[in-house]
């Protein structure tokens, strides 16, 4: 019952916005879809799997995933709100802003939905377009060519995802067609051929989208551009979503006995990912852009995690989790800060936290969870990734797994003290003056202490059966 | 144990309430409240040595899961040496910041709270995470108190520098544990003894982790962190940091070491070398500052190298069954960690008090601060008589008891082990004699003489509060020095903890004798002092007395501060033999014609490990990165290509297979 | 004649690796869409009217008139007449080319022998368009000669759909349709604001954003 | 206790006769009659009914710091081994409290000379302060030798050598050089330093107690007289028969004092000063002679029990 609603609401609600033009109503509207969104998510986690016209499928596999996104969301409309005040937006672009937003919203609650591969591909494609607006949203020709990069490398290497998905479907002829659930049940009958054929192309395609190298340098440009309370969903969530589609197609893969050569993918992936990150994150000038760059270095560990299975497989997913939180939060921070100083170069801010305690502090916090430092759960995904490691005799992987860690460590933490500490520029103004402002940015940092001290059994569980997606 | 238990919570309010206080009020309630806690945490330690260890096990929900927190005489002695350098700091500090009255500083004293909190903890954790977790509470909580300072860019760089470092030896110890872990299949460290049945495997795992709790500790060549992150730190901090944090990296050492029960022979030679090699160098590359703080720093390698020579000694014991070493090495090492907490504290706060009245850490810049500040002036003197282990103060103790391994454990050792022992009697000797000369120096060009600046004339001594906790610590090396005897009974109890052979009460006991001795001689000296003293004062004022002038100048009768002999002078005939080894640069303009205008010297103390372990690994580190300049050229084309790329060499790959 | 129909699909991306001029490209296009028809439209026994109307709206209205249409009038109303100085001289695109079709072929004829099932000569020729298509995309300077480049892929790719008669389910063709067509309009709108931005659309005006470590 | 009771007796009037012995010797060398041997001790009387000029500069340190330094001194040495090696006081590790106990006193010589802020002192402080860590470290690698061989802890049995055999030949001989030359630098003899040198740039120990007066003076004389004292005791301990009984100890002992002054006296009338930058390449003389008594015992150990 749910389901038919979630998925039609944000598009019978964004044809009225155009005719009544209220920015109260397109505001109440994206309300509503969030509420929408975490009432179903409720209902899922209590009423248990549910099925729409076969093409859609609520159940405990993507659970966590719309739990995400409903948290996300939650965090990222206050945070518009104040933006769109800020920047003092146009009526008309208010508008495109919340009508994209609920597209946005719709395109990856039905990536992550969807049942069908092909369904799913429509899906992430929708994700670039409805994304694009926000790309070009501040309209600088910087903004212009950071979106014709998203929109150009995301279509071709969707496109390129679309020739893997063929490859899969050929390989599925005569045997299932394109639902999850019927590859990964007749996953052994599957033309081995063609589906180790269709593997690379969905990597570099999906790969696109859940930026990871090689296939990641988009990321940078569309994260520092965007609107910061919109950095923090593609951050947080869209690459998640890509990734989980193309976890799905590991479990395929697996369940048809070629967990070996997709590993090998996903590892050399993470890793050039990691490598990237270190390097980019050590020199950055910009701190939306570094911000970006520790994305692709988190999806790295996140690839990582799966290749290596095992305990791994929940680090990866408790990674997962993490990230999304965390970035959200230091985005729409970083949001706030770009405010306050007028700038997004790292030289341009000095003493933070003197300019606004607050803010300040959540940077702090923030770095604090985003580089992994205990008691914040990215510490435990790593420890456990690295346990793993152990486990299976990889010392070289440990070494240089703790090594780029450690340099990503030392890049952020130069970037981070150089601007929380020293004297604040007089141009600096003043920081919001209501405390609750900074809600959304505190609720997800508390919420990521308590999963990284003591994590209530239901979330956990909710991890444990995001990793084992597919099964019956 | 409900005791250790209840003065953390305490510790944990004075942390919280202290938010809520009005600001006047705040400092006091902290304080109150913190020594409150730490009194209550060392009584607690105090029962356990007397009855024994305790240990309390509260049931967590994933990833912490069970956190066993356990006092046995070795946690039980390091929590007595925190909670009372906690309280002499707590004390100094609530003097030391009442100078910032414009500050609200509710951030600085929770921090404040967290790091003696998380000390506590990391001393008596018993699993992998919940000590990782108090460790990273401690480094994290300790930074937070060293970029107190914040304006100053120094301090920011020192601040990213000491993070980074706590980072590489966080990443040590984690892999330490983790290579323990999977042999032992369990996070408890009781069970990691189980490792050990593989040699080489344990000893890795033990190489690794003292790798990592080395450069907690602050060895030579892990010790770079240390001289830029305790002079930045206001000195309430550095003196905590120095005096009793560090000393987390030796607990460390001490515990696996107590676990593993017998090291290999390598280990034992390896941790011994370093020691000395911290002692040795660190104490050199004292000699060579000018900076007050960074010369107390370096002492702290220097004494972090002694404990070294104690544990190594202990360790060369274990293996080849020797009880003196073990015994006396163990002792005279846990002994020095105490005394350390003690004079380190001390001095630090003596720099902290002179940074205070004279705005200057420069040593070049004071003088004769002995009139101005005489309360400090004699603290610091007892502390440097202290730190340089003479008579009739508690460095001096720990030292005897090491020499007494030393020639107790010679004789029993076989062959090479012998003279290895005599080596390092001697080289203790020689850090001894170079602290002396070090020390010399401090006192002597900072406090006698005349004032070389005029920050230095208008100095005067601090307020009540950073004396009392100065004045504590004194009390305490006295205590120590005049009556070593109790104090050496309750560290060999610690030592008998290890696994010893023969009765270990039974070789304490002459021992505790003898330290009788000691006191006795010393106060005998002391009398002997007294009645000597008062005799010359007899005497003169028989003779007519003391007539007051002008220093004898050679003739010259006009003398002024400049002509002084400053440190560097001072301690220039050293340099001359050993600067070079320590990458000493110095700058000469000499004086030129017959009325020289002007001439200057020169001379900056560089960290060879800086210069040539740090700087050029940073340097390999961009160089390799900048080999990767041109992925994000900004081409879109060339974005794609690499997806293409990566494409064709997979097909390629499968193609290979299939 | 389906056979012959798929060479001239060939033919036609040959002819383009070697020309440089828009309106050539834009040709090329237009025919292959209305090739893809015909292929679609030879076999329409087989499908559901729905679906073959639905096909051949999406070959013949979008990808035969409308986008040509649109480019065309882009090219009118930017007077880039030609690709100037492609990274690769004209000559050596023309081997590029023919190394290409070999390429193509050699890799469909390794393919076939391990699948027997697959239609060589489609299947060779979309894979040789397909890499014609990132060779565009790769060395040629021009935006709009990259948006025909994408093109390029996107008819490639319903090629090699024909050539292994692979059919989704009807929504997702929709879905696809949709996207694709809401693609295509945005790069077109994006492409005029570039016009108005730069006086000079060339990929090399694109590289602001860079970083260096 | 007889031994004690001459121990002490020896303490009081030894010292300034091994001065007086050295003044005489290179009274002799120079073809002078020279001053009674007694005469350090005259003097020091002297300076006990003098009053003092003290500087204005200094603090209490200076005050303290000589009475400070006799009486450590003096308790060092009552923690030697006198006649027959006997202590009057002793225990396990004598030996260091004994040496540390001169450090105390070194280290407020020291300050004291800094307190009085003249470039003069500070220098000749430095000067010292370099000497002593170059020797320090010699005495116990000694001792730790000694002890590595012997197995005892206290000050007399570690000095109590076997009586015949290789080892005790060669400890006895690096020993007594080793200790002689440790009573030339302590003592600041030339050819390290010249006592009765007339110009403050060369001197040592001299300029260090430039300002000292009266009491304070003859304080710090007596304690560098009691030092070289003491290194002629150990020599003593070194090279005097184990059973020796205590009569003829009671004379041995003082005999080998002397000759060690007359030694010294000799040395002085002899050798020149080197020069400052010179000294401490000499002193690695100490050093190397400590290590190679520590080569020896590591190679005769398997002959000792």
């Amino acid at each position: 019952m749910m389901l038919p609603i979630l998925l039609t609401f944000p598009l019978l609600a964004a044809v009225p916005l155009f005719s009544l033009r209220s920015r109260r109503a397109e505001r109440s509207v994206l309300f509503l879809h969030a509420l929408l969104t975490v009432g179903a998510v409720l209902y899922w986690a209590f009423a248990g799997p549910e099925e729409f016209i076969g093409y859609f499928r609520a159940d405990t596999g993507n659970l966590l995933f719309l739990a995400l996104i409903a948290a996300v969301y939650l965090a990222v409309i206050p945070a518009s709100y104040r933006y769109l005040e800020r920047e003092k937006v146009s009526e008309l672009w208010h508008r495109i802003y919340v009508v994209a937003m609920l597209l946005f919203v719709f395109s990856m609650t039905g990536a992550v939905l969807a049942k069908n591969l092909g369904l799913f591909w429509v899906f992430i494609e929708a994700t670039t377009l409805a994304s694009a607006p926000f790309i070009y949203f501040e309209r600088h020709q910087s903004s212009l060519e950071a979106t014709w990069k998203y929109v150009f490398i995301c279509s071709v290497g969707i496109a390129i995802a679309f020739i893997g998905i063929l490859f899969l479907a050929l390989s599925a002829k005569g045997v299932s067609d394109l639902f999850y659930t019927d590859l990964i049940a007749n996953a052994p009958q599957l033309g081995r051929f063609w589906l180790l054929f269709s593997f690379p192309f969905l990597v570099v395609g999906l790969g696109t989208k859940a930026g990871v190298a090689p296939m990641h340098s988009w990321l940078p440009d569309a994260h520092s551009e965007a609107p910061s309370p919109v950095s923090a969903f593609l951050s947080g969530m869209l690459l998640n979503t890509a990734f989980y589609g193309l976890y799905r197609i590991f479990l395929v893969m697996e369940a048809a006995g070629l967990r070996r050569e997709a590993a090998i993918f996903f590892l050399v992936c993470g890793f050039a990912s990691l490598l990237i990150g270190a390097v980019y994150i050590s020199g950055a000038t910009n701190y939306k852009r570094l911000l970006a760059y520790s994305s692709i270095e988190n999806m790295g560990i996140i690839f990582i995690g799966v290749a290596l299975g095992g305990a791994g497989l929940f680090a990866a997913f408790l990674h997962l989790t993490a990230h999304a939180l965390t970035k959200s939060s230091l985005f729409i921070t970083a949001g706030n800060i770009a405010h306050l100083f007028g700038t997004k170069e790292i030289a341009g801010v000095r003493g933070l936290r003197e300019a606004d305690r607050p803010t300040g502090a959540l940077w702090g916090l923030g770095f604090a969870a985003i580089a992994g430092l205990p008691p914040f759960p990215i510490f435990i995904s790593e420890f456990l990734i690295a346990r793993e490691m152990v486990t299976q005799g990889r010392f070289g992987l440990l070494a240089a797994f703790l090594l780029l860690v450690t340099l990503v460590l030392y890049g952020m933490a130069r970037a981070a003290f150089g601007m929380y500490l020293g004297s604040a520029p007089a141009a600096a103004k003043a920081g919001p003056s209501r405390p609750i402002d900074r809600l959304p940015e505190a609720a997800l940092l508390t919420a990521l202490l308590i999963l990284g001290v003591a994590m209530p059994d239901a979330v956990r569980r909710i991890i444990d059966l995001a990793t084992m997606s597919l099964l019956p | 144990m409900t005791l250790f238990l209840a003065g953390i919570l305490t510790l944990l309010a004075a942390g919280v309430f202290q938010a809520a206080t009005p600001r006047p009020a705040r400092i006091a309630c902290f304080a109150l409240l913190a020594v409150a806690g730490l009194l209550l945490a060392g009584a607690g330690a105090m029962t356990t040595l007397m009855n024994g260890a305790e240990s309390v096990l509260f049931a967590f929900p994933f990833p912490l899961e069970t956190v066993t927190l356990e006092l046995d005489a070795l946690s039980a002695f390091f929590v007595l040496v925190i909670s009372f350098g906690g309280i002499a700091g707590t004390i100094y500090g609530a003097g030391y910041l009442g100078g910032y009255p414009d500050r609200p500083l509710r951030g600085h004293l929770f921090a404040f709270a967290l790091f003696i909190l998380s000390m506590l903890l990391v001393v008596t954790a018993r699993e992998v995470l919940p000590f990782l977790f108090a460790w990273e509470l401690m480094s994290l909580s300790s930074l937070v108190l060293v970029f107190f300072d914040r304006r100053n860019d120094e301090v920011r760089d020192a601040t990213v520098n000491y993070f980074v470092a706590m980072h590489v030896a966080f990443a040590l110890i984690l892999t330490g544990f983790l290579l323990f872990m999977t042999r032992s299949g369990s996070g408890e460290f009781s069970s990691f003894a189980a490792a050990t049945a593989d040699g080489p495997f344990a000893e890795t795992a033990l190489l690794i982790l003292f790798a990592g709790f080395a450069i907690k500790a602050g060895f030579i060549p892990f010790h770079s962190w240390l001289p830029k992150a305790h002079p930045a730190a206001p000195s309430h901090v550095s003196g905590l940091m120095s005096g009793v944090m560090i000393k987390t990296g030796i607990y460390g050492i001490l515990r696996f070491t107590l676990i593993v029960g017998v090291p290999t022979t390598r280990l034992a030679l390896i941790v011994l070398a370093l020691a000395l090699l911290s002692a040795v160098v660190g104490v050199l590359y004292a000699l060579a500052q000018h900076d007050l703080k960074r010369l107390l720093a370096y002492h702290s390698v220097e004494n972090i190298g002694i404990i070294g020579i104690g544990i190594g000694l202990a360790m060369l014991g274990l293996r080849i069954g020797n009880g003196p070493l073990i015994l006396l090495g163990m002792a005279g090492a846990l002994l020095h960690v105490l005394n350390h907490a003690l004079f380190k504290g001390l001095l630090f706060y003596g720099a902290g008090a002179v940074y205070r009245a004279a705005h200057t850490r420069d040593i070049e810049k004071l003088g004769g601060l002995i009139g101005k500040m005489p309360a400090t002036a004699a603290l610091f003197i007892l502390g440097s008589v202290a730190i340089s282990g003479l008579p009739p103060l508690n460095g001096f103790i720990s030292e005897f008891v090491l020499y007494l391994a030393m020639f107790a454990g010679a004789p029993l050792a076989a062959g090479a082990f012998g003279a290895v022992v005599v080596l390092t009697a001697g080289s203790l000797a020689l850090t001894g004699i170079l602290a002396l000369y070090c020390f010399t120096k401090a006192c002597g060009i900072v406090f006698l003489g005349t004032p070389r600046s005029d920050a230095a004339d208008r100095a005067h001594d601090p307020g009540g509060a950073m004396l009392a906790g100065m004045a504590l610590l004194a009390l305490a090396i006295l205590a120590v020095g005049l009556l070593p005897a109790p104090f050496f009974a309750a560290v060999a109890t610690v030592a008998a903890t290890f696994p010893f052979p023969g009765d270990a009460a039974a070789q304490a006991a002459p021992i505790v004798a003898t330290l009788g001795t000691v006191s006795r001689v010393l106060v005998l000296f002391l009398s002997l002092f007294a009645f000597l003293y008062y005799m010359r004062s007899r005497l003169l004022a028989r003779n007519g007395g003391v007539a007051a002038d002008a220093t004898w100048g050679c003739g010259y009768r006009h003398a002024t501060a400049r002509m002084q002999y400053t440190a560097s002078s001072y301690v220039s005939p050293l340099m001359a033999l050993t600067g070079r080894l320590l990458g000493l640069h110095t700058h000469l303009e000499r004086p030129q014609g017959l009325f020289p205008a002007r001439t200057a010297f020169r001379s900056h103390p560089h960290d060879l490990v800086d210069a040539y372990l740090i700087a050029p690994g940073a340097k390999l580190i961009r160089y390799l990165f900048s080999l990767l300049r041109w992925v994000q050229s900004g081409d879109m084309a060339q974005y794609i290509l690499y997806g293409v790329l990566f494409l064709a060499a997979a097909l390629a790959w499968i193609m290979g297979g299939t | 004649m389906s056979q012959i129909l798929t060479i001239l699909f060939g033919v036609g991306i040959l002819y383009l690796s070697l020309t440089s001029r828009m309106r050539t490209y834009i040709q090329v296009i237009a025919l292959q869409g209305l090739i893809l028809f015909l292929l679609i439209a030879r076999d329409f026994g087989e499908l559901d009217w729905f679906t073959f109307f639905f096909l051949s709206f999406e070959t013949l209205a979008f990808k035969t008139l409308i986008v040509p249409a649109v480019l065309w009038r882009i090219v009118e109303r930017t007077h880039v007449a030609r690709e100037t100085d492609p990274h690769i001289p004209q000559f050596g695109s023309v081997v590029i080319g023919t190394a290409v079709f070999l390429a193509g072929f050699a890799v469909t004829d390794w393919v076939s022998r391990i699948d027997p099932s697959v239609d060589a000569l489609p299947f060779g020729i979309a894979v040789s368009t397909l890499i014609i298509a990132f060779f565009i995309i790769l060395t040629r300077k021009k935006l709009i000669t990259q948006v025909m480049g994408y093109m390029l892929m996107q008819n490639a790719v319903s090629l090699l759909m024909i050539a292994m008669a692979v059919e989704l389910p009807l929504l997702v063709n929709l879905g696809v349709l949709l996207d694709i067509f809401t693609l295509l309009f945005l790069f077109l709108l994006f492409l005029g604001k570039l016009h108005s931005a730069y006086e000079e659309t060339s990929r090399e005006r694109l590289t602001s954003l860079r970083d260096q470590p | 206790m007889v031994a004690h009771m001459l121990n002490i007796l020896f303490l009081l009037f030894l010292p300034f006769l091994m001065l007086g012995v050295m003044s005489r010797i290179k009274a002799l060398a120079g073809g002078r009659k020279g001053p009674p041997l007694l005469q350090p001790f005259f003097d020091m009387l002297k300076l006990l009914r003098k009053g003092a000029v003290v500087s204005r500069v200094t603090s209490w340190v200076f005050t303290v710091a000589p009475s400070l330094a006799l009486a450590a001194t003096l308790t060092a040495l009552l923690l030697a081994p006198g006649v027959g090696r006997a202590q009057v006081i002793s225990f396990d590790g004598d030996i260091v409290l004994c040496l540390y106990l001169l450090g105390l006193a070194k280290f407020f010589q020291l300050i004291s000379a800094l307190d009085t802020g003249s470039a003069f002192e500070g220098m000749g402080a430095g000067r010292e302060a370099l000497f002593s860590v170059i020797v320090e470290p010699s005495l116990f690698l000694f001792a730790g030798t000694l002890a590595l061989v012997s197995g005892a802890t206290s000050f007399g049995a570690l000095f109590t050598l076997a009586q015949s055999g290789a080892w005790p030949a060669v400890a006895a001989t690096t020993g007594t050089l080793l200790f002689f030359l440790l009573m030339l630098t302590e003592g600041c003899r030339i050819p390290v330093d010249d006592p009765n040198t007339h110009l403050e740039l060369t001197m040592i120990h001299e300029v260090m107690i430039l300002d000292n007066a009266g009491p304070d003076l003859a304080f710090l004389q007596y304690a560098a007289a009691l030092k070289m004292y003491l290194f002629a005791l150990l020599t003593a301990a070194l090279v005097l028969p184990v059973d020796l009984s205590p009569l003829p100890a009671a004379f041995a002992l003082p005999a080998v004092a002397l000759l060690c002054a007359a030694l010294a006296g000799i040395v002085e009338s002899l050798v020149a000063r080197f020069r400052i930058s010179h000294v401490p390449q000499f002193l690695f003389l100490t050093v190397a002679l400590a290590l190679i008594a520590l080569a020896a015992s590591v190679y005769f150990r398997g002959g000792v029990a």
